[in-house]
């Protein structure tokens, strides 16, 4: 293996070096609870204190909109539980979208069987909303619409600002799970028109097991952890200090890298593989938008082969990269979105996600153009179907 | 998840491909759900002399498509009907738990292409017996 | 200021060196998902399984009945509130004691509100809940008795097995919340009658924003947290390896420590503490139990002075401490433990935590005993109460 | 969360203690809810010519009872009783909202120990004239 060329960055990221030495302090030596009178307690406060204004100036909200969660899925589950608890006596109508994680998903399947009445929208072949879809399924008993801002699996970009503004016409609270958005592409809530919104430490170079939910100033929601009322009562539990200092590190190496435009650079490398892969493999296809996407994200479908077969051989090349096939985790189903897409299950099993990252090269991209072909080939090789 | 040994056959499995004219063909699985096996016979004397395999699936699949083609190799049909999903998932030093059902498609698909040599051979012998018979009238 | 001492383990601890050294890796080399197939994922996998060995060790129980949270608040939220969704047709009615930490207490008041029966448990004056009560407070729609292995104010730890073997007697399940108890105390989850338990890696020198929840094998919960099915459904989102990792280490370490009786030398200097203090301050009270109490906890209350002056005068000194008093929060009404015990009002303001860690020194204690009676007689000088 | 100015009064602070011939006492406050405050004041001529303290209660009691002190002193009992909680507070550099009301209590017991002065004056004076009435019937 001559190179290891990890694009999985809508997985997870490392850590920045800059934010682990934001953190180490808090570990061991200002490792005070923050919640104590003392001066241990009165640091870390302080520190907290610094991360919340941090992520807080990403989105441009303020620091007192700002909760820290214990990751994205968690903020999810806030945000969506924390609406439909709160609201239940007005209506029991929440929309979400057919593409949206599990985290949100799921939770909404939960709601259902708890009574809770749960429209899920269709997307276009792109995997993207239809504003108009929306207002058609908004109803007087809706106290929610939840979708994400940018899907996880193909790269879609939703037209957050229409679909808000829908709901914000309609008087319904808007959430959306930003967790792949945040960090990569500009988003202001003082523009967007957006009640609640999810992030995630680990998909920006922060550490896993920290998230953060956006909650508008006055927007209120019953929470899903009680306790201790930290996290003005609406997240208990001892904050992860280390874990908030590297998220507001994260965060304002993220605002940094926006002003810059640095993303930019990225979305040129992505572009360069996206169009070398579909020159050099045949029967290939991008899935989700071509425009309308994160600048780092890549994703595909190969005709003839399955893509836990095509993951191992890349990794066994030092490339890492995901799918969103059935196999990889022994299910039958391929993932909801790709066949929310329209995708036929036999090409869903043939998905290949490459998600760059900052510090992904031209190398990089050179040698994945280099060897994808190759392993491509030597799988449709093996393949009762296709060409020979 | 995967042992060395399945992985190792997976990186570079044995008896790729397909025998053009192969005494019994099984195809296996189900290209929806992500799997499909195709195994290839060459019998002589009921005794398999060479087989080979042509798999869209997962690493799984694809290893368990190599081994079981390796353990039915040389033996008499009847031999490699015995061979089970758990003699494969064994020779490969064992599978997760969710992975087990690619060894089903092995067994499977070496029944499916025995199953075909058999009637194949059904129809040539009846065949042979009716030309005999006809000869024989 | 001389020195400084930090006495206040219960509301957290350093986490110890060789616990960031286990974590570090973790951030920006094997920093891989553990749910991605790829050798970057594989490795987190393994490293989380291995920290799931050793949390498990500690209490005796299957790796398997492990799985991690995002804290000890967290832990108590998904097993209450786990129990009661699950069981909700079965039965609605669920016991606590009346100290239980808030994570617990206002979990069951939400739960209240959702139209569960919630019977408290009174204490005695030192604060023991008396399993002839908890017999008493069974019901036939019974679901859930939760109630805390030590109480973290107080130091009292509860006659678990007594308590337990009632619930599994009467087919109720039995949660504990063992964040105070657990790397202390032994606990055996194999000979007590546990069903789940709570536990917090920054109690025992892991890292914060990382729990555990032990769910006997065989128990069924809702899960708290919905997504893509990490921790067997039971607590979706991306692990937190690093503090996964950490906590395992955490663990291990503390393993070793019961393993060598060292907690009986935290004891030993803490009954050092208590007595010189007893004997020293006039007008000043143990608080919890003087026998059945963890092993590095202190806890009084002294009459004529309130507890946040008491702290922050302390804090000048370098010494780390805590209180139940209500002035510590600007609320008017002191600790609820320090009430269920029994103390009035005006005692309870006066209440002071001195928790000991595994690094505390004699030297420590001398100088908490040489500085607190001055502190308190200052104080108590400034007092309109009490002797001149 | 308390400003340099409030700890700096906590830890060293300024009129603490009793006068034992006092012309007003007040006390304010409640035991049970954790802070009372006790202040004695030394009247000469309507003008505030010692003042002293002694509170049961939190850091912001103590900083507020002596900065209260501090601010009344030298004072007229008219000019005292016009000291507001806001003056203390501010003199303070600012309290943190929860802890506003340690400040009502230093402005509370400011005018409960006027009120005391001014009550015995009171009698005192109707005493007073009592004896002289007396003296000239
Ligand atoms: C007894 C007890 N339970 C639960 C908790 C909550 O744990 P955490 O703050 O880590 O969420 C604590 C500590 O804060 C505790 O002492
Ligand atoms: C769109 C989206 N939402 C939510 C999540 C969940 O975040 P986490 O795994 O940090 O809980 C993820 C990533 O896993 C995601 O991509
Ligand atoms: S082929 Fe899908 S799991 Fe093996
Ligand atoms: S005296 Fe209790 S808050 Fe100030």
């Amino acid at each position: 293996m001559s190179r290891f060329v990890y694009l999985d960055h809508s997985a997870t990221t490392p850590v920045d070096q800059r934010v682990v030495e934001a953190m180490l302090p808090f570990f061991s030596i200002d490792f005070g609870n923050p919640n104590s009178l003392h001066a241990w307690g009165r640091k870390a406060r302080q520190a907290v204190d610094q991360a919340r204004d941090e992520v807080s100036r990403l989105i441009n909200a303020e620091p007192s909109e700002i909760i820290f969660t214990g990751g994205g899925s968690e903020a999810d589950n806030i945000a969506i539980k924390g609406v439909a608890f709160a609201k239940k006596d007005k209506g029991r109508h929440i929309i979400t979208s057919a593409i949206e994680h599990h985290a949100v998903l799921d939770t909404c399947k939960w709601l259902e069987k708890e009574g809770f009445d749960i429209t899920i929208l269709p997307v276009d072949e792109y995997g993207t909303i239809r504003p108009e879809e929306l207002r058609k399924a908004i109803r007087p008993d809706t106290i929610l619409v939840t979708i994400h801002f940018a899907n996880n699996e193909i790269g879609t970009v939703q037209p957050i600002e229409q679909l808000g503004s829908i709901c914000r016409e309609q008087g319904v609270l808007f959430h959306t799970d930003a967790v792949q958005a945040a960090g990569h592409i500009p988003v202001d809530v003082k523009k967007l028109p957006i009640d609640l919104m999810t992030m995630a430490a680990h998909k920006m170079y922060g550490p896993k097991g920290v998230g953060a939910l956006y909650i508008k100033k006055g927007v209120k929601i019953v929470p899903l952890i009680h306790g201790g009322g930290q996290e003005r009562g609406w997240r208990s539990g001892t904050e992860n200090t280390a874990g908030i200092v590297g998220f507001g590190k994260a965060a304002a190496l993220a605002s940094d890298r926006l002003a810059k435009d640095e993303p930019e650079k990225e979305r040129n490398l992505r572009d360069r593989l996206i169009d070398g892969i579909l020159e050099k493999i045949e029967d290939a296809m991008l899935t989700g938008h071509r425009k309308e996407r994160l600048p780092f994200h890549a994703s595909f479908c190969f005709r003839y082969i399955e893509g836990e077969s095509l993951l191992l051989r890349l990794d066994a090349l030092g490339i890492g990269a995901s799918s969103g096939s059935a196999c990889t985790s022994g299910s039958l189903e391929p993932s909801h979105v790709l066949l929310a897409i329209g995708l036929p299950h036999e090409i869903a099993h043939g998905s290949l996600r490459l998600t760059l990252g900052k510090d992904t090269s031209e190398e990089d991209i050179d040698y994945v153009l280099e060897n994808l072909p190759k392993v491509v080939e030597s799988l449709r090789a093996m393949s009762p179907y296709g060409k020979r | 998840m995967y042992t060395e040994k399945l992985m190792q056959l997976f990186m570079d499995p044995k008896n790729v491909g397909r025998i053009e004219d192969a005494d019994g063909i099984g195809e296996v699985g189900n290209p929806i759900c992500g799997d499909v096996m195709k195994i290839y016979l060459k019998i002589e004397d009921d005794r398999i002399v060479d087989v080979k395999f042509e798999t869209f699936g997962c690493a799984a699949a694809i290893a368990t498509s190599s081994m079981v083609t390796e353990l039915v190799k040389g033996k008499t049909i009847e031999e490699a009907l015995k061979v089970s999903n758990k003699d494969v998932a064994e020779a490969l030093g064992g599978l997760p738990p969710q992975k087990v059902h690619c060894s089903l498609l092995a067994e499977e698909g070496i029944k499916a292409a025995v199953d075909d040599y058999l009637a194949k051979k059904d129809k040539t012998k009846r065949e042979a017996s009716e030309t005999r018979q006809c000869a024989k009238a």
